[in-house]
């Protein structure tokens, strides 16, 4: 179906999915300890697509994510530390302790930044797009939203302005089956896929447990928006383990559909698909332990951060201190 | 109609007087209205099957059936402007934006239809709709989901604002937003869902526009709304320690605000300091003390001082946000400061 | 194709499209005397569609309408003189001189107000919807929207909530190729029925120069939302034949497009079809001035209306005199 | 820079301070910036080939191309959004919204992505942008056409307001909001588009917060923005007639506004009125009042006198717009009310 990757890159992809299912797990511990301040959005299950989407990307593109970012930020590369000590809420977090998990973003990798607002992602991907094509810098703009976000009218209009400016802007779907506590056949009534094709935007759908598959979707689609041939949309299943935040207990669903999520896990599918390439399984250990020692060695930097400093966020609510007085 | 409770049946006035969360309050108004009147219905996002993000609305799906209380898609400014296209239809839509900071997505339908339907139309119809929605910060929630924006609605002709600071108020505050004519957006401290305070068993009424004295004081007068009364009750109670008497006015609506109430507690106390979580500048506090400065310009011993959240978006760290946000000391220092104002003193410029 | 309708049915549709082009032209001349304070928007040329559509319409029903709505007034019928007196600003006026021609609304005959929103009357008609499905009151709600409002994410919106919840709800585009001076096909990239099937709603396109045509087909789809069946998307192509408002001077317009625009004349196409019947000509003659006297009249009570009563309007910002003051 | 003109040159001066139209100057305030700035593009309803609903942008299409020039789909979330989306990839984006009342469906994008990207990503970017959008009645458009909002962005941390009042200032602070990193909210009143007044060749900058004395007097202080400047200004010029000078203090900036030069205005006038089209009630001039008597207390001779639209949507006949809206009587009488206020008097609420 799709080209055979090399064992190297098979690694590098699984490699990626690990440090994100890790990092999350870190982060449901240091949240049920209490080190880490408001809500959060844990994507574990459904890493295959930011990796897989990330890899058909280059440094000079960008994405604009959502609330369940996490994902999107560490296949993009952001810097891992800053990364943990943002959401622990540190002076030295990426966005010194102002944004939180929901707001993580770097812009030196094109991470435009997770968001608060559902859909509240796809114009700024647009203006993204946009720039890049006025800009001529070469590059594609990805917007990554979750099926809830399909029903926001914000969808139709960049599905439109996109097509009609043939904007170098990738839809990415991740459809979990989920819009918080509420299953998608409650809340949108069409296929994106078909929605799509009524703007002209080609659509791909794939299975968002396969990072191989979601890997191949986009490395062949993508080429297509740089080149200029406009949007393209890439739907990808998947399946949220979690609750919609940490701390929901999920009674809305039923024991069947949280094993069928489970049923599919993208370590799974990748690190058997490994060690048929005949992979040692010691090297996958060092590669799982490596990570390990990142993030903890990421965790512990955050810990010892300092707190955020408030003056300097008092101060930089405008680029530079703005003539005459606010209030 | 309000049981008059004799104070010496304490037995009875506790049956009558149970304690409830302003969540459970609210939850209790809207089942109320629901029973009383068959027109009032519910939709906004995770409110019937899931009972709400905050748990709000449990139990009401069950109770009214899937007709009366309905989950929506993710998609705010139909959820506004469907309220009033069935407003004005004949049924009395109580809808949920889940953040108030979400509203964003909603003006249209609030501020160029809702709020004008009824002028605009020329008397023929009303709009009589409710917008549920939570403000405020206080749950490290970061600048997109920590915002108080009623100052906004405040200043459109043709809604009401609400914004009740505990359980009673909550529940007769939703049962007259719901009984009026037009729409109002009744906004949820999201810090106050837990708190619990009395409930009748036959709540007292209040009207839309009417503020209550939380405290009696003579020496300074501090108007407060929403989760900022009880940081205001506290700074009085420390005051009080003090031999300080000072007056709190829960406003409980913003728009209409009582003036009058207001105004009777300045001319006793001549020191007026207003209250809430908002950022101050451009806030409510804003109009109340232009207002109070112009109408009471001759009884005031200080100038009216104003408390409300920093200049910059609610930050998400704990000690950021804690310090962005106006608390006890923040007020105290007000009040502090109006107190020892000095006739001569001279602020330059 | 459609079944026949009788000369009396036809002769009142085509005295109805009179009503609307006569009155329009009034308005265009008393706008050019100065008589009509603010905008104008003429739908000099689309009158097929609002009275094709409502001709299927029962009292019950009702319709929520743009800012090009005087034909949607007129056809659902509101009053004539507080139409023209609300055009004029006086105190006689369908909204007591407070609206204008943008905000003319009859809700005793379920008309919900001309709309100064582009996009703003379908969530307003989704409502109106709604409340007919929950009242059981065996109405339907109507959405006028131009095909500029096609752009607008409420529209979107709207198609999935209506599908989601099957409500009585008929998305009646005018489609004139126009949004004010920007034609369709640089505004929208998708087509109306292709973005309905993809929600599931059925759409159907009409001839929106041919009343009988508009007539038959609301007359097919329009009890389908009644009995339940869920929305229905009816399209109309139609021509503008005058400025976006009275004043444009059209310069974006090149002749052909408007000599095409004029080549369908719904009063033409139905008046034609009427003569075909063998209906005397006087009768016709006799019609015509009977419509233009109904419109003198209610001009003359206008043009003798009073000012605006300003306290009245003052003390109607809300239902009732609220408690407190407002500033 | 600006050219100092010698007066005796009286040809030269008027080569070089040709009159322009309000409209015109900010057409040329684009191409300007356009010119100096390949990141500069423009984009929004009907800007492009028909140039601008109030011709505002005729020309800049054929001169920047449609690259740079773009006509957007009535989609005004999007429209916004993407112009967020542009600034942190690059561009300098100038957007229009048709009308100040369609800035309620892109609330989200104003309010919670670009005010907040900059602080809330911890410094790391910047969004240069400018939403164009003309505010204002006068035109009999009614409730949904004449609307002024700055106030709500005005209390929005984050954003920047600017509000000209003449043609020369709509060039200078729409160059100034083009170059700023931050996004600024430039607010243009339809009534002013024709207004003609003088633009230098090479026009003197102007800095976003700074406002202007547009007239001195010593008897009382009248501050203004937009539309209302010249009704401030007409009014002190009648006033003079009876020999009593008001300061008029064009604001030009809501968001940062210039509380020096007011308050330095009000410690020799010691009166004050405060004049704007919106809704006086939580509007603009709110936080003038509210500041100024909190800081000018013990200077002010009479109270904070503000003067602004009435309580009700904007309505359409002519007559009531007439009335509903804020003119020189009304500005004429607070000042006689400022003036003629006796320290003794007093208010009962
Ligand atoms: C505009 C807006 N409305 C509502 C919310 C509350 N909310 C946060 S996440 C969410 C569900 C989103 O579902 P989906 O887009 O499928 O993303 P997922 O959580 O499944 O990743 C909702 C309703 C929000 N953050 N923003
Ligand atoms: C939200 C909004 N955006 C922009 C406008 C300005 N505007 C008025 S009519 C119009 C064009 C509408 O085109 P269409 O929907 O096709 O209706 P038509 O004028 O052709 O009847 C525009 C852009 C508006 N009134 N409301
Ligand atoms: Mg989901
Ligand atoms: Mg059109």
């Amino acid at each position: 179906m799709h080209m055979e990757l090399s064992q190297q890159d098979l690694l590098s992809l699984y490699e990626t999915m690990v440090l994100i299912r890790r990092s999350e797990e870190r982060l449901s511990r240091l949240f049920a300890d209490g080190e880490v301040p408001g809500f959060l959005h844990l994507s574990i299950g459904q890493e295959a697509v930011p990796v897989g989407i990330c890899a058909a990307l280059q440094a000079v593109d960008t994405v604009a994510s959502t609330h369940r970012g996490h994902g999107h930020a560490l296949a993009k590369g952001v810097d891992l530390r800053g990364f943990f000590a943002e959401i622990l809420g540190r002076e030295e977090g990426l966005c010194r302790g102002r944004g939180g998990s929901i707001h993580v973003a770097d812009l030196r990798v094109g991470m435009l930044g997770a968001n608060g607002i559902v859909g509240g992602g796809l114009p700024l991907a647009l203006g993204s797009a946009l720039a890049h094509q006025v800009r001529r810098t070469g590059g594609v703009a990805v917007a990554f939203f979750g099926d809830g976000a399909m029903a926001e009218g914000v969808l139709h209009e960049c599905l439109n302005l996109a097509s009609l400016w043939k904007l170098p802007l990738i839809f990415a779907c991740e459809n979990n089956g989920w819009s918080e506590f509420s299953p998608l056949e409650r809340q949108f009534a069409a296929q994106l896929g078909a929605l799509g094709h009524a703007f002209g935007i080609p659509a791909v759908q794939v299975d968002g447990s396969d990072v191989e598959a979601v890997r191949a979707a986009a490395t062949r689609i993508i080429p297509l928006a740089r080149r200029g041939d406009g949007p393209q949309i890439l739907e990808c299943k998947t399946f949220r383990w979690r609750g919609h935040y940490e701390g929901d207990p999920q009674k809305y669903r039923d024991a069947g559909d949280l094993a069928d999520a489970r049923s599919r896990d993208p370590l799974v599918v990748s690190g058997a698909r490994l060690e048929a390439t005949g992979i040692p399984a010691e090297r996958m250990r060092t590669l799982e332990r490596a990570v390990e020692t990142r993030i903890e060695d990421a965790v512990e930097a955050a810990r010892l951060g300092r707190e955020p400093d408030y003056a300097a966020a008092a101060a930089d609510v405008y680029t530079q201190a703005a003539a005459g007085a606010h209030g | 109609m309000r049981l008059r409770l004799p104070m010496y049946i304490p037995r009875l006035r506790q049956a009558l007087m149970a304690e409830t969360r302003y969540g459970m309050a609210i939850n209790r108004a809207l089942a109320d209205a629901m029973q009383a009147d068959a027109s009032v219905v519910l939709f906004g996002e995770d409110v019937a099957a899931p009972g709400g993000p905050f748990a709000v609305t449990r139990g009401l799906l069950a109770k009214f059936g899937p007709e009366r209380v309905r989950d929506t898609p993710i998609s705010e400014a139909t959820i506004a402007g469907a309220a009033v296209g069935a407003a004005l239809g004949g049924l009395k839509p109580v809808v949920e934006i889940m953040f108030m900071d979400f509203v964003t997505l909603a003006m249209d339908a609030l501020v160029n239809q809702a709020a004008k339907a009824h002028f605009m139309f020329g008397g023929q119809c009303s709009v009589p709709m409710v917008v549920r929605t939570p403000h405020g910060g206080g749950l490290n929630s970061g600048p997109q989901h920590s915002q108080c924006l009623e100052a906004w609605f405040a200043h459109v002709p043709g809604l009401k604002v609400v914004v009740p600071s505990n359980p009673a108020d909550a529940y007769a505050l939703l049962r007259a937003a719901i009984a009026d004519p037009d729409p109002v957006v009744f906004v949820e401290n999201k810090t106050l869902y837990s708190i619990k305070g009395e409930l009748a068993d036959v709540p007292q009424p209040v009207a839309i526009g009417s503020a209550r004295i939380a405290r009696s004081g003579g020496d300074a007068t501090i108007v407060a709304y929403g989760a900022s009364v009880a940081a205001a009750l506290k700074t009085a109670a420390a005051l009080a320690a003090d031999g300080i008497e000072a007056e709190v006015i829960d406003l409980r609506s913003i728009q209409p605000w009582d003036e009058r109430t207001v105004l009777e507690s300045v001319a006793k106390t001549r020191r007026l300091i207003v209250a809430h979580e908002a950022v101050t500048a451009f806030g409510v506090g804003a109009e109340i003390a232009a207002r109070v400065s112009e109408l009471a310009f001759a009884e005031l011993a200080a100038p009216v001082l104003r408390v409300g959240a920093d200049f910059m978006p609610v930050p998400f760290a704990r000690s950021l946000e804690r310090e962005c946000l106006p608390g006890e000391a923040d007020i105290m220092a007000a009040v502090r400061r109006s107190l020892d104002w000095k006739p001569n003193a001279r602020i330059k410029p």
